[in-house]
Order: C-alpha cells, then structure tokens, then sequence
C-alpha cells in the first residue's frame, strides 16, 4: 500500500480521535502520520503503489460484517443446544495473497467468518492453517474461502 | 433516562457479569495455556462492553475512553502470553503449560 | 635500610625526644610559681565557657590538691621523657609513643585542674584513650590488645556509671562547677540521689584506681612499655580515681556510706594486692600489685576525715609516686641491660651496674619505710591515720601493718636481691650501665625521697598542708612532718612491720610455692573476665543468631506479627471501632463484583501453576479497573488497565527463564495463613472504622472550584496531577525512570564473580 | 515472533497506538488522559513492535535510546516547574499563554503544565521501553 | 524566596539529568561533584536564611495550604538538608575513586543525585502524600545503589533489602489512606490542627502505630531491622556510606516530624511504645554488632543500635531529649558515612572487609588508622568528641525526667559500642596481618589517595569541629526542638492566614 | 459499598501476606500485585465512593453541577499505582536477575550475603 | 424509539456475550472455543457499543464507537491467530467426534 495513503489514514484517524475536522488537526495529523511512518519504516520495507479502489473496500466491509454476524450466529446454535454438531479439523490452504496488509485482513477475515479460524501462516507465506469447525470436505472449504474472502482483498488492495 | 433502557442495562450487565464469570471458570479449569488466555482476552472484551455500559448509566462518554484504551491495549496481554506459551515450547519447558 | 638514612632517623629522634622533656620542663616550672600562693591558703580559678546552654564551661582550679597532683604528674612526666627518650628511641613508632605520652600527661593535668565536673570528665576519658594507645603500644601481639582492651573497658564502664553520676550531681546543685558543688555539700548529704550519685562515681573511681574486685586491669596493662607503666602507675592514671575522691572528700564524705565504701574496698584491695605482689617473680608485676596496694591504702585514708588520715593520704601520696617511679624506670634499665625480670633469675647485678643499684636501694628503703627517708614518715603516718579512723581502728591498722609488711618484702625481693644476692645466671645480654637520660630519673626521683625525708619541711608547707587543707576545708588539721615523733604506737607498728617484712623476705622462696598452690584453685578476675567476655560474645552471637536468622521468611512473618499485633491491641485497647459498618448501599453487581476479585486473589494464592496465577492476577486487575470504573474513575481505570497489561507483559517475559512453581501439596502453612488472615482482619476492621465517620472534603471541593477557573483544566484529576500536585507527579516520574534505570542496570550489571 | 499476521498487524497499530497516545496526552487536561495515559499507551505500542520484530528493530526505529527519551522527559518536566521562578511564581506555578486569543475566546493555550505533561509522557514512554527492552533481551 | 526552598529541591535531579545526558563518564562524575558542590552551596543559603527569619514556606504552584504542597523548611529539616548536602558532596568526592567506569555507565550519578533528591525532598515537604512519594524516589534509587555490580551477595542482599522495604512502603501507603480517609487533609500542618479535632480519638492512636511501623521498618528499629544488616555490607563504599549516614535516618526524621507534629496526642501510649522500642533496638543493634567480624557488617550493626539513641531522644519528648535526638542525628550521619568510607579504603588495601583476613594498618597507614580513629571514637562516645555531647544531652535528659531504665541502657549500649568498635580497631589496624602484608596507602596512586581521603579528612575534621565547639551546633539543635515541641509555630509557618 | 469493598480489601491483604510469606520469592511478587491493588483500593475508598460521575467539568461550566467524586484520592491512586508499577518492574527484574545468579527462587536458600554459620567457619 | 433501539442492541449484546461466556466454558477444545470468542464476543461488545452510540446520538461518540468496533476486529483476528498457533506449537490436537 502506498505511505502515502497510510499516512493520510493516520491523518485522519487524528482527526477522527479530536472529533473536530478542520485544517489545523488534519494537518497535525498529517505531520504527525507523516513522523510515525517515518519512525517505523525499519518495519513497512519500501514504499508500493497502489490505487485505492473504493469500491471493493466498501464490497469488503458490507460483506465482512455479514459474515461476521452469520458466522457468530452460528456458533450461536452450536452453543445453545446440546449436542455438538462440529467436525472440526486444521486443513492447510494455499495462499495467493502476498503483500503483508492482504495477509493480515484475509486471515482477519477468514477469522471472523463462520466455522473457520486462521491459525498461522507459514514462514514463506504460501500457506495458511486453518482452523475449520465443519471440515467434512477440506477442499470445498478451502476453495469457498479462496474465491469469496481472498478474491475480495485481492480485489481492493492488490489488483 | 427511559426504563426500558434501564432495565436493558441491567440485564445486559448482570450477563457480562456471568459472562465474565464463566470466562474465569475457564481461566481456572484451563487445561491448557491457550486455554487461558482465550478466557482472560475474552474478560477484556466483556470489559470494553463494561464501559459502554457505563458510559450510558452514567452519561458520560468518558468510559468510552476506558474502552478505546482496552481494545487496543488488551490485546497486548493476550499476545505476550501467547508468546509466552510459544516460547517456552521452544524450551521445551513446556510440562507445566501443557498441564496448566 | 641504609646507614645514612638511618643516622638521619636517630637525630630526628634525639630532638623528637628532647621535645616533650622541654615542654614539661616548662608545665612543671609553671606550677611551680603556684606554690607560694597556694602555701597561703589561695586557689586560682579560670576558665572560658564552654557550652553555656548546658552549663558546661573549660574551668580549672588550682589549689593545694590540684596542685600536687599537678606537680607530681609533669615532674615526673618530664623525667620519664628525659628517660624514653633513650629508652625507645629505636622503636618505629617512637613518634607516636611520644605524642600519646605527652596527650596523655595534658589530659591528665586536665583532669586534677578541672574545676567543671563534664569537663574533668572529657578529660578523665581522654586518659582513658590515650592510656588504651599506649598499654597497646605492643599491638602486634595479642596480650597487648587484649590488655588495652580489657582496660578501656573496665575503666570505660566506671566512666559511664560516673557520667550518670555526675549529670545527677548537676541536677541536685544545679551546677557542675566543683567549687560551687562543694558549697552545695549539705544539700547534696541530705538529697534522696545521694547514694546513687555516690555509688555510681565510686563505682567510676574504683575501676580507675583499680580497686578490688576491679584490680585484675593493671597488673595486665604492664604489656606496656616500661616508661608507661612508670608514668601509669606512679603518679597518674591510676591516681585520677583516688584524686577524684578527693576532690569529692568535702562534699560527699562524712556519711556512713562513704566511710565504709571507701574503708572496705580499700583496706581489701590492699591487702588482697600486697599478698599478690608478693607472690610475683616478674619485678614489674610485682611492682604493680603494690601500686594497687598503695591505691588501696589511699582509698582507704580518704573515707576518714580526721587529720591524721588526711596529712597520711597527703605524704604517702607524693612518697608513693616518687619511689614507684624510680622502681619502675629501674626495672626498665634493668630489663634492657639484662632482657629478663625475672626475680628468680636475677642476681648481682651490682657490679655491672653499681649506680642503679644504689638507685634502686635509695627507692627501696624509701618504699619499705627506713628512715630517714620520706618513706618512714609516710609509713608513721599511716599508722597514726589508721589508728584514727573513725571505726575499727584494729582491724584497719591490721590491715595496713600487713600490706606494710608484705611491701617491705617486695621492696627487698624487687630492688636488693637482684642487685646485691649473687646469682649463676648468665644473661642473654652482657649488663652494662644505662645511659644517662635513662638514669637521670631514677637518680632524681630517689633522692628527693631522701630529701624529703631528711627536710619534711620543704613538701609539708608546700604540698602536703594545702592538700589537707583541700580535703578537709582549713590548713589548720594538716599533722605535722617528722622523722621522730618519739616512742609511740606507730613507731611499734613500724618495728614489727620491719621485723615482719623481713621474714616474708628470707621466707620468701618457700611461701611462694604455697600461694601458688591455694591462688592456683582459686577462679582469678583475669580468667573471669575472659569468661564473661566469651559469654557475652556467645550471648551476643545467640540472639543475633535468633534475631538475623538470614530467612526472609522469618523476616517477613516478624514484621507481619508486629503489624498485626499492634494494630490489634491498639484497637481493642483504644476501643478504635464504635460504629458498625454500613451495607444499606450494596448492589447485586457490587457483590459479584467484590466476589470475583476475591476468588482472583484466592486462586493466585493457591495455585501451584505460575500460569494460572499470572492469568488471575489478570482478572484481579480487571476486577479492581471495574471498580474504579464504576465509581467514577475513568483516568485511573485506564491507568489500571494499562499497569495491568504491562505487568502481564513483564512477567510474561521473565516466566520464560524462571522455573516453575513447587507444587503445593505437602507445603501447608498453617501458621502463616493465620497471620495472614489475622492481617487481613484487622485492615478490614480499621478501614470500616474510618469509612464509618464522614469525610471533610474541602480540599476537594477547593479543587473542583478552582480547577477550570484557575488551572484551566477540566479534568480535575489531571488538574491534581499536573498543577495543583505536580510535585508529587514530578517525584513519581522520577521514581519510573530511576525504576528503569535500576532495572536496567540490574539486567546489565556485571562483576567478574557472577560471570562464572 | 515471526508470526507474518502479527507482524503486518503490528505495522497499524504500532502507528495507531502511537498516535492515540499523543492524543490522549494533548486531551488529556480535559478529559481523561494525561501524560501517563499516553506515555503508558505510546510505550505499549512499541512493546508490540518488540514482540513482533525483535528489540533490535524496535530499538532502531525509536533511534535514541528508551533511557535517554526518559531522562530527557525528567528533565523537561523539572524545567517546566522551575520556570515560574523566572515569573516571580514559586516553583511549579503553571504559567499560561493563550495563542490567538480574542474577546471571546481565550485561543490555544500553551502552557508550562503542558510541558510538565509533555516531560511526563516522556519519561513513562522512555522507561516503560527500557524496562522491556532490556527483559526482552534477556531471553 | 521560593528560591532557597526550590534550589536544594531541583538540583539533585538536575545533575542527575545532565550526568546521565552526558554518558561520557569522565564528565559526568565532575559534574556529578559539581552539582552537589552547588547543592551545598543552596543549603547553606538555605539555612542561613532560616537562622534571619525562621521557619521558610513556599506552597508550590502557589496554591495555598492546606490544597496544594507546602515545601516548608524549619531548623531540623535545614539542619538535615545542610548534613545530607556535606554527606553528598563528600561521598561524591569519594566515589570518582570508588565507583568505576562500568557502573558510571549504568548510570550510577543518575542514581546517586535522584536518591538525594528525594531524601531532601522528605526533608522539606510538608505534605503527607508528596512525603510518601519521596520515600518512593529515595527507596527505587537505592534499590538502583545496591544491587550495581550485580554480585550475589548484592543480588541476596538486595532481595530482603527490597522485600522489607517494599512491605513498609505498602504499610505507608495504607496509613496515608487511612488518615485521609478521617482527615480528609494531607497537608501535615492542617493535620496537626485537624487531628486533634477528630471523633474517633482511638482510631488515630491505630493510625499512629501503623504509621509507626512503616516509619520504623526505614529507620530500623526493633524487631523491623532485619533488611539493614541483611545488605548494608554488599554494595559499593560509597554507596554503603551515603545509605549508612542518610536513608535510616529519613525515617528517623519522619518519625520525629510526625510524633511532635501530628500524634501528639497520646504521648503516654505512643511514647511509651516508642521507649521501649528504643531501648530493645539499642540493644539488639549492638549485640550484634558484637557479634559481627566483618568491617561493614559491624557498622551496619551499630547503626540500628544508634538510631535507638535518637528514638530515645523522640520518646522522652522534652526539649533536652529532642535536642539530644537533633544533635544526633545530625553527628552520626557525619560519623557513619565517615566510617564507611574508612572501610572503603581498607578494604582497597588489604581486599577483604572480613576482620580475620586483614590487619597491620595502624603500622602501615598511620594517617588512614588516625582518621578511623576520629569517626569511632565519636561514635563510641569519647569526648570530647561529637558523639559524646550527643549521648550526654540524651542521658541528661532521661536522668532529668527520672527515666533511670533508658538512662541506664543508653550508657551500657555507650559501652557495648566501644567494645566492638574497638574490635575493628584490636583487627584492623593493631593486629599484624595474617600473611604479613604491610598494605599502605602508596599503594593507591596519588590522585585516588586524594580523592578517597580528602572526603574522609573533612568528615573527620567536621566531627572534630562539632566535637570540640559544640556550643553553636546545641543551640541550633535546642531551637529546632522548641520548634518542634511547639507545632503552632509550623502550622502557623504553613497555614498562614488559612488557619 | 465502602463497607464491601473494605472486606475484598482485607481479602486481598490476607492473600498477598500469605503470598508473601512464601519460600518462592515468585509469589512474593505475586503478592506484592495483590497488596499494591489494597493499597490502592484503600486510599480509593477512603475517600468514599461515588457511582457514575466522574470529576469531569461540561464544556460550558466553571465547576461541577452538583456533586462529583472526589478527585483526590483520584490522583493519589493514580500516582500509586505508577509507583506501585515502577517498584515492581524493579522486583520483578531483581527476582529475575536473582535466580540466574544463585539459581534459585527460594529464599531459605539465599545465604550468600548472611552465610550460615557453619558454613563460614 | 431511539431508546428502544439502544435497549435492543443492548439487550442483544449481553446476550451474545453470555453464549461467548457459555460457548467459552463449554465448548470442547481451545480451537472451538475461540470460534466462540472472536465472533461471539467481539459481536457483543459491537452490540452494546452500538447500542450506546445510538443512546447518545453524537457525532463524537459515533466516532469513538466506530473506533472501538474497528479495533477490537483489527485486533481479535490476531490475537485469536496468536493463541492458536501457540496451541498448534504445544502440540494440542483438534477435537473431533470420533475420539469422543
Ligand atoms: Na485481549
Ligand atoms: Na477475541
């Protein structure tokens, strides 16, 4: 992702934090997002460019709170009533996404939808162990999560 | 303030309570270290709703900050412990976690 | 060490040497202008103010008894630096012996021309320092510590008792001025603290003069150098506790008490020591039981206050300094010519040295009591004052007729029979002569005891009348000084202790072995006293022991016992708790709430896995974070929270290397959960007694009116912390950066030995 | 920990904490908050850059070292308190200057009690550091 | 005004900051010297200043008693801080030589000034709270002290060191809730009015005690001393010396402050307790110090026995006794830092502290044997030395009041101290060397002698000065214990026209 | 409440003493979390409590509308907490430090600076 | 209305909250627990704290509310992803119905 688009989010979230947008506190925060950036950038590597796609940002916040609360429905159910409906298994699942901020909000992602947990990424970053709760079918779980939740992020941040 | 509200917040506290509570069961049964720290990163949460709770009791926003400050802090703990367990598998001195 | 640095050395010396002989020369000549004016009858007193608020002032008195003492001290202190001067000039630390000397002569001048009682006191414990530097002059080895120390010791704790003595003294009188004291004597006979003001200094003067049972210090302090002993023994240190009675004599004697303290002690520590100088080979020893004699015989003099008793203190006070000096100064040459002083092994010596041997005589008839030396006339004395005391005339006669005789013997053992007897005995060294500064005063010494004797007049107006005069308040009781005072029971006296020390002389050798065997069944002081030292260090070990155990835990459950204990008898003494508590206002959550920080804190308590607790202390943190949320709270809430995280964090981190938990089975503490129960009760108690009364809150109120106005801040608890208490805001960031930096450096420390 | 999500998630909120600690430290006369707050919150976003990447990173990007930031923090907040000597003020009395004030508004203030907060935040954010920094490298 | 009050304050920290901001240690010890060379210069301004008018107060931030803090300064506390600057510039001196480069870099100025920053921050506040706050700062930097160097016997030491204290800070703590929980005022001469005044008159006799305890575990006293021998001998010279003259006796001063100015109550019940605990701690301290043979651990001993002293002093409460606790106080933070920093060098020449291992001193270093000699025989109570006057005035007072018991326990402890203080001197200094080393001072080279003994001479030198023209010294202790006896002159100081 | 809370004060006060009355100096440091947390609690309650309003002032106001809680024991606690924090972080590092120099965490077994007295001589 | 709605989302979040509580006691191993508390739980503070953000209907609140909800989802995943991976590293192997 571009510093620069990080920068201006850190900007704004100043502005956000004083709850008064005006020129003053979105410059401060700009300077200040600017200083933090530079403070950490042992840690985001280079600078990359990107276009920030809105739409697909807005497709993927709708459809990450719905799987969020269909997912904590669920799990509601399973809960509630007695008898324990899960198969659970960890099944391994390939990764396509590759920059740091893709990998975060797919497991993020992945985390919050129903009936699967990501546990770890490998170190070359090419697999993702998954924590599925109705693991019947490994490989059906694997490909709904790789053409709904990753095909989005890959969408709004990637593409 | 309007009753329904009143008696929501009542209710809605008296659950975080037993939530909290249950959480603490678990802290207590373990068995794991995961286990755990599952159930002390899950009273952080049920605090976070603590504050909203407060802050509509008492009116006043200020327990929101108590929130904010929680949600980004408590994850803290949860991750130092989580490496905690990690770590001491690396030891191998992980007897005793694994029991808890 | 090469030759001409160590001739350089030697001149330094004779002119170190000569130094202090000069400086008292010139001490001595100045009181000696006193003489006319005290012969008439006149003191001098002067002095500066020393710490007027506790009306302690630098004064001195010179008077008849001041000045003798005076006198005796620098004379024959200048003579016994005219002697060292010689004598240990070799020593490497003959700088320091000559500084100690000289200090310890200024203190003891001090101490007879005191006229405030504190300031004689400081004096009296300078001779106490300075005697302890110079009886350990022979450090290295351990008969010289252990004598030093036995000396400060038992003189240091008669000092104290003194102390304490003399403070009452001043609060009796109101003053500590002697000269005023001694006004003051009637109200100080009839006060309530007599005998206690009485008791403690005698308890003070008894150690100092070494009298029985505080005897045993003396003869051990001859570890010292000969000029030591010579100047210790003679006419100081061991006479500043006799001085003192005297200088007391106007306002305490007169009483029962006194009397008979004075005569007991005296009379005992007399005989007691004659019979055990007479049993000493070693001539110094032997000479330092009979300055123990002669303490006791002086001590007893003073607890009378007829006339008689007090010209005999008077003369044999002087006769005494004079011919034990001598002896001692003698025994030194002797000791140095020959490297023995064994009286069993020595003998002849008059040949190779016929001037000390003369000395020695003149010294020794002196002592024994022949006329016409002064000596006779002190022994006449004597035996007029004992037969003058107020009670048991008998008994005390008898007492001095023994120790009389028994110092003739000793006379005889020490000063002719190693000079005139002919021995078989070859020495270690080939005798010779001494040299003349070391036979300068022994020469002198000796022959102002024939002098004296032949021309009483010369001390008796001088010295020996206004003594008297100083004791007893008017000149006129002072006895007059003669050689023959015709055929009366102190002359009889006088033939039977000849004829008696005679006989003990001739039988000596064989009445040795015989008081060897009954001293050696019986427990002597010296023995004793090393017992108690050793008891007292176990004792000392033990309870320290008992008390520094080294556990932690002992520690901690002491200072816990001490918080529970007396917090709880206060309350139930101070009856602290009279309202019960208030619950009218407790909600449901509340409970809930209390019992969720309580089961955290049980748990951490209990549980063997360091996991759980870590996880507990969690919630406890969050339980307490609730808790302040709900009463309003929200800075310290979020405070709490963060603290919490942090210390999870921390301990987190170190876990890692620290091992886990005992498990607790089989580790019950019985005692410590009911102290740790106990604790927490009474906290509980005392804080729902201070919740029951109502809070005065107008410091708060003033914060809360003047916090936006004032300080301009909304937040009236960061107000508090950055403006209206910023300095204890400041205090704790200093403890966080002095917390990391302890910590830091406690990570990073490192010393050779813990890198092994 | 090279954990790939922590770290990309500790890249946000790093920055997010630390710009959240600034914000309570500056609101903090107001509203709860202050230079504890802050420098306790800004310190816990450098802790998880630690424990995400290692100390010797986090100790690169804070550039000085965490003892120095505190030292200076005490520093800063005693020369806060002793400029009101210079006023004729006894020591720590808050000195007040209004930027931009008008009739009706007093204008942004700056003040010494800002400062004195300022220097408390530091040295809390800079001991906090040092503390787990120098843990963090004992293991 | 503010100034005299505000510069003793603020200087410590400031060097503190500056030599830690300037890691170069070669700069920073001098710096570490210069400052506390200013800080001496302030406390002497200071108590001059105090001798012209009297009790100084500043309320910090301007915010009047009894709301914000009141910096207040009356003789003891000026007295205390003028003592605590001496101890500090000498102890400065001392340690260029002592404390090397290592722990120079691990901050040691830092610490040192910080911890005597907040000891003359208790000796100046007039305000509970703040008080318990420089406690905290006296107490982490000592922690910070004692453990540099990191050696085991540190590490043992300084785990009780730390525990004790840390109970004793909690036991603070929990007394400051209490009192403000009944008061409702932290300021301590609004306590003093308000206190009296309460309800509950039973409940602020067990507050006392609380307050008591805490107080007692910093000072040392029976049974609550056990931290001191437990550590006093394990860290640097310099270190033992300036915790030896000064931490103890912050608790000694805020025992002194709090029971003449607050619980003053119940002076038959507290200070009952406060006797008895004198007399044991006296006791105690000097059994076993004659029970020690290690150079420190002796000292560190008789320190808990001399603190007895000046709890006699605060338990008798008349104005002689207070004098006499005043008096010394101010003696044995000279003498005992003196001495430490005796031992400091002879461990330097013979390598142990242990009596059994070393000797021949008083052959080999005569000059270093005499300037022993001075501190010890003070503090065995030789006159005219200054620890003479100081135990005089106390067994003066007692005898003057009829307390023959402590009287009488005051001089047998006076004895027991020369018993094993000469102990140090028999094996230190008069006992040949066990292997026959004859260790002198050339052997330290001559910047280093310098620098060790010249702060050693001055301490002595003071306690000669003291010793031999007492008078002004006991004047000065008398006016501050009629301040003392007299709270109204504080509280009117403090309160001004709020009263 | 007060009342109450006063009661979890005492509980919290018996565990840490129990706590640190143990041999594992671990637990000390346990305790010493528990008792700092009384302490804070007691100054807190001291000056009595107050649900639901914090010592705040609106925007708009001078000073609080009616009663507020006390803002005092406020700041105290809040200052001793950091305190509390800061001696601590110390203890904790110096049990640390302790066991891997003497390598252990009992404290009957630390006699390095108070050797036993068969051991010395 | 706006009340009612607030007491709803309320009421809603503590009942949540108590089936994380329940689910978090309950449930069969670590790895199934968490699907209780990350979802569950993280829905419920949602819940509450949307529920005070409706009660107080201001601009400032809705910011601070938004903030939280997005940092308790930022930070959930991970710190879910934290435990687990600790619990796979200590070798905890997934329940399944078939050792039942
Ligand atoms: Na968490
Ligand atoms: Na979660």
């Amino acid at each position: 992702m571009n510093s620069l688009v990080v920068n201006l989010l850190f900007a704004l979230s100043w502005v956000f934090f004083f709850g008064e947008f005006n020129a003053l506190t979105l410059s401060s925060g700009f300077v200040l997002g600017y200083a933090v950036l530079w403070l950490l950038y042992p840690l985001t590597g280079g600078p990359s460019g990107y276009f920030l796609r809105v739409w697909y940002w807005i497709r993927l916040i709708g459809m990450f709170h719905y799987e969020l609360v269909v997912s904590s429905i669920s799990v509601f159910i399973d809960v509630i009533t007695p008898k324990h409906r899960a198969r659970p298994a960890i099944i391994e699942m390939p990764l396509s996404v590759k920059s740091d901020a893709g990998i975060l909000l797919v497991t993020n992602l992945i985390t919050l939808t129903p009936g699967t947990l990501s546990l770890d990424v490998s170190e070359d970053r090419k697999t993702l162990k998954i924590h599925a709760m109705f693991a019947d079918n490994p490989e059906a779980v694997c490909a709904e999560l790789k053409n709904g939740m990753e095909r989005w992020v890959i969408d709004a941040l990637e593409r | 303030m309007a009753w329904i509200l009143q008696i929501a917040v009542m209710i809605s506290s008296l659950l975080i309570f037993v939530t909290v509570l249950l959480a603490f069961v678990r802290l207590i049964l373990g068995p794991s270290l995961p286990d755990r720290v599952v159930a002390l990163d899950m009273m952080t949460v049920a605090i976070v709703s603590v504050c909203g709770l407060a802050a509509v009791q008492s009116g006043d926003s200020a327990f929101l900050d108590v929130a904010v400050v929680l949600a980004l802090v408590g994850f803290l703990a949860t991750v130092a412990l989580a490496r905690f367990a990690d770590k001491q598998i690396l030891r191998g001195k992980n007897q005793e976690d694994k029991r808890g | 060490m090469d030759v001409p640095n160590q001739a350089a050395e030697w001149k330094t010396n004779i002119v170190a040497g000569l130094f202090p002989v000069f400086l008292s020369a010139l001490i001595f000549s100045w009181f000696l202008t006193f003489i006319p004016s005290v012969a008439d009858g006149v003191s001098t007193r002067f002095g500066i103010d020393w710490i007027p608020s506790l009306g302690i002032s630098l004064s001195f008195f010179i008077d008849g008894l001041s000045l003798t003492f005076a006198l005796l001290i620098s004379g024959i202190g200048t003579l016994v630096f005219l002697y060292s001067s010689s004598y240990i000039k070799n020593h490497h630390h003959f700088h320091r012996f000559l500084l100690y000397l000289f200090l310890f002569m200024l203190s003891m001048l001090g101490v007879v021309l005191a006229d405030n009682l504190i300031s004689l006191f400081v004096f009296w414990e300078l001779t106490t320092i300075t005697s302890y530097l110079l009886i350990g002059f022979s450090h290295e080895t351990h008969k010289g510590r252990h004598s030093a120390l036995q000396a400060l010791l038992i003189t240091g704790a008669g000092a104290l008792a003194m102390l304490a003595g003399f403070i009452l003294i001043g609060l009796t009188v109101n003053s500590f001025e002697l000269s005023e004291i001694i006004l003051e004597a009637d109200t100080l006979r009839a006060h309530e603290l007599y005998a206690p003001i009485l008791l403690l200094i005698l308890f003070g003067t008894f150690t100092k003069s070494a009298q029985f049972p505080f005897h045993f210090w003396l003869p051990n302090a001859m570890a010292a150098p000969t000029p030591v002993s010579s100047f210790l023994h003679s006419a100081t240190m061991v006479k500043a506790g006799v001085y003192l009675m005297a200088r007391l004599h106007p306002a305490f004697a007169g009483t029962d008490l006194w009397l008979w303290m004075l005569t007991i002690f005296g009379a005992t520590t007399a005989v007691i020591s004659s019979i055990l100088a007479f049993r000493q080979t070693d001539l110094k020893l032997a000479l330092a039981y009979t300055t123990l004699m002669a303490l006791g015989t002086l001590t007893l003099f003073l607890g009378q206050e007829s006339g008689y008793a007090m010209t005999a203190f008077a003369t044999f006070l002087i006769v005494h300094s004079l011919y034990k000096a001598a002896l001692f100064l003698v025994v030194g040459c002797v000791d140095n010519a020959t490297g023995t002083r064994d009286a069993n092994t020595l003998g002849g010596l008059a040949k190779a040295m016929p001037i000390t041997a003369i000395v020695a005589a003149l010294a020794a008839m002196s002592m024994a009591g022949f006329p016409p030396f002064l000596g006779f006339i002190g022994k006449e004395l004597k035996y007029a004052g004992a037969l003058g005391v107020a009670s048991e005339p008998i008994l005390v006669a008898g007492a001095v007729l023994v120790a009389n005789s028994l110092m003739f013997a000793v006379a005889a053992i020490v000063a002719f029979r190693p000079f005139w007897v002919s021995s078989k005995t070859t020495y270690p060294k080939q005798p010779q002569e001494a040299p003349f500064a070391m036979l300068a005063g022994p020469i002198i010494l000796a022959s102002l005891g024939i002098l004296f004797g032949i021309y009483p007049d010369i001390i008796e107006k001088t010295l020996v009348a206004p003594t008297v005069a100083s004791l007893l308040g008017n000149i006129e009781q002072s006895k007059e000084l003669k050689l023959w005072a015709g055929v009366n029971l102190p002359l009889i006296l006088s033939i039977c202790t000849v004829i008696l020390g005679l006989a003990l002389y001739l039988q000596h050798q064989k009445l040795r072995p015989a008081l060897d065997g009954i001293f050696a069944k019986l427990p002597t002081f010296d023995q004793g006293w090393d017992k108690f030292l050793l008891k007292f260090k176990d004792f000392a070990a033990w309870q320290t022991r008992v008390q520094q155990s080294g556990n932690l835990h002992q520690y901690m459950f002491v200072v816990f016992f001490v918080v529970f204990a007396s917090l709880a008898t206060t309350t139930a003494l101070k009856n602290a708790i009279f309202k019960p508590p208030d619950f009218s206002n407790v909600t449901w959550l509340g409970v809930g709430l209390v019992l969720l920080i309580i089961g955290a804190a049980i748990i951490t308590t209990v549980t063997a896995s360091r996991i759980t607790a870590m996880a507990t202390l969690g919630v406890l943190g969050i339980g307490v974070a609730i808790v302040f949320i709900g009463f309003s709270a929200p800075d310290v809430a979020i405070t709490q929270l963060l603290v919490e995280t942090l210390i999870v964090v921390l301990v987190a981190i170190a876990l890692l290397r620290l091992p886990n938990l005992e498990t607790e089975a089989g580790q019950r503490r019985p005692l410590d959960a009911i102290l740790a129960i106990s604790v927490g009760s009474i906290v509980t108690l005392i804080l729902l007694s201070v919740l029951s009364l109502p809070l005065d809150r107008r410091v708060t109120d003033f914060f809360e009116q003047a916090s936006w106005p004032e300080a301009f801040g909304r937040n009236i608890v960061n107000v508090i912390l950055v403006d209206f208490r910023a300095l204890d805001t400041f205090g704790e960031i200093a403890v966080i950066v002095i917390a990391a930096l302890s910590a830091y450096a406690l990570l990073r420390t490192t010393t050779p030995q813990s890198k092994k | 920990m090279n954990s790939v999500i922590l770290t990309a998630g500790t890249r946000y909120l790093a920055g997010l904490l630390l710009i959240f600690s600034l914000y309570m430290l500056l609101r903090g006369h107001n509203e709860p908050g202050g230079g504890f707050i802050g420098g306790l919150i800004g310190s816990t976003g450098f802790i998880l850059f630690a424990i995400a990447c290692g100390t010797e990173d986090a100790r690169t990007a804070l550039r000085v070292p965490p003892q120095t930031i505190a030292m200076i923090g005490l520093g800063i907040a005693l020369i806060a308190g002793l400029i009101s000597i210079f006023f004729a003020d006894p020591f720590f009395t808050g000195q007040w200057f209004f930027l931009g004030s008008t009739e009706t508004e007093k204008g942004l203030p700056i003040s010494t009690v800002l400062i004195f907060d300022i220097g408390v935040y530091l040295v809390v954010f800079g001991s906090v550091l040092t503390l787990v920094f120098a843990m963090e490298e004992e293991i | 005004m503010s100034w005299y009050l505000a510069a003793p304050l603020a200087f410590p920290f400031l060097t503190a900051v500056l030599t830690f901001l300037i890691r170069s240690s070669k700069v920073g010890r001098w710096i570490s010297l210069a400052g506390n060379v200013v800080l001496l210069v302030t406390a002497l301004l200071l108590i001059s200043q105090i001798y012209k008018e009297g009790i100084l107060v500043t309320q910090m931030g301007n915010w009047g008693a009894p709301f914000g803090i009141t910096i207040v300064a009356d003789y003891l506390s000026s007295a205390m801080i003028l003592i605590t600057a001496i101890t500090a510039t000498a102890v400065s001196i001392y340690a260029i030589a002592d404390i090397d480069s290592h722990k120079e870099h691990l901050g040691y100025h830092a610490l040192f000034n910080v911890l005597i920053g907040g000891v003359i921050g208790a000796f100046l506040t007039g305000d509970l709270f703040n008080l318990y706050v420089w406690f905290e700062v006296m107490l982490i930097s000592s922690f910070g002290l004692l453990i540099l160097g990191g050696s085991k016997e540190q590490i043992d030491g300084g785990v009780k060191y730390v525990t004790l204290n840390l109970i004793s800070t909690i036991l603070f703590l929990t007394g400051i809730g209490l009192l403000y929980g009944i008061a409702g005022t932290l300021n301590l001469a609004d306590l003093a009015v308000t206190v009296p005044n309460l309800e509950n008159q039973g409940l602020v006799s067990v507050i006392a005690v609380l307050f008591m305890i805490a107080f007692g575990v910093k000072a040392a006293l029976f049974p609550l001393f056990f931290w001191l021998p437990a550590s006093y001998h394990t860290p640097a010279f310099s270190v033992s010396a300036i915790f030896a003259g000064l931490l103890t006796k912050v608790g000694v001063y805020a025992l002194i402050r709090m029971f003449t100015l607050i619980f003053n109550g119940d002076l038959v019940f507290t200070h009952t307790i406060l006797l008895w605990v004198a007399a044991l701690t006296m006791i105690t301290g000097v059994l076993g110090a004659a029970a020690q043979n290690d150079f420190r651990k002796i000292l560190s001993f008789h320190i808990v026995s001399q603190i007895g002293y000046m709890i006699m002093g605060l338990a008798l409460m008349t104005p002689l006794a207070i004098t006499g606790a005043v008096f010394y106080l101010v003696h044995h933070i000279i003498v005992k830092a003196n001495l430490f920093l005796v031992a400091g060098v002879a461990r330097i020449l013979t390598g142990f502290t242990d009596l059994e291992k070393i000797g021949g001193l008083y052959k080999s270093a005569p000059l270093l044997a005499l300037l022993f000699l001075i501190p010890a025989f003070s503090l065995a109570g030789f006159p005219p030395l200054s620890g003479f006057w100081a135990k005089y005035i106390l067994v003066a007072a007692a005898l003057k009041i009829n307390s023959w018991f402590i009287a009488m326990i005051a001089l047998l402890v006076g004895l027991l101290t020369i018993y094993s203080m000469t102990k140090i001197w028999a094996e230190a200094f008069w006992k040949p060397h066990p292997s026959g080393l004859s260790p002198e001072l050339s052997q330290i080279n001559c910047k280093n002698q310098f620098l060790l003994l010249t702060p050693i001479a001055l301490l002595a030198a003071l306690t000669l000065i003291i010793g031999f023209i007492p008078q002004p010294f006991i004047l000065f202790a008398e006016t501050a214990a009629e301040q003392l006896l007299n709270p109204s002159l504080y509280i009117a100081a403090v309160l001004g026209n709020f009263s | 409440m007060e009342s109450l809370l006063a009661i979890a004060i005492g509980v919290l006060v018996a565990t840490s003493v129990y706590l640190m009355l143990a041999r594992n100096v671990l637990r000390f440091i346990f305790g010493l979390v528990l008792i700092s947390n009384a302490a804070n609690l007691t100054l807190f309650v001291a000056g009595r409590l107050t649900a639901g309003i914090p010592p705040l002032i609106k925007k708009g106001e001078i000073a609080p509308v009616g009663p507020v809680a006390n803002a005092l024991p406020q700041a105290l606690v809040l200052t001793a907490i950091v305190i509390g924090f800061g001696l601590f972080a110390f203890a904790l590092v110096l049990m640390f430090r302790t066991y891997t120099t003497l390598g252990t965490l009992y404290s009957d077994e630390m006699r390095v600076a108070e050797p036993r007295e068969d051991t010395v001589i | 209305m706006i009340d009612f709605v607030a007491a709803l989302l309320i009421f809603l979040g503590g009942l949540f909250s108590l089936v994380a509580g329940i689910g978090i006691l309950r449930m069969q191993d670590v790895f199934i627990r968490m699907h209780a508390s990350t979802k569950v739980g993280t829905l419920a503070s949602g819940l509450i704290l949307a529920g005070v953000a409706i009660q107080f209907s201001e601009v400032i609140i809705f910011i601070k509310v938004i903030l939280i909800i997005l940092f308790l989802l930022l930070t959930a995943p991970i710190a879910a992803h934290m435990i687990g991976r600790a619990a796979l590293h200590l070798g905890i192997r997934p329940w399944s119905a078939s050792n039942q």
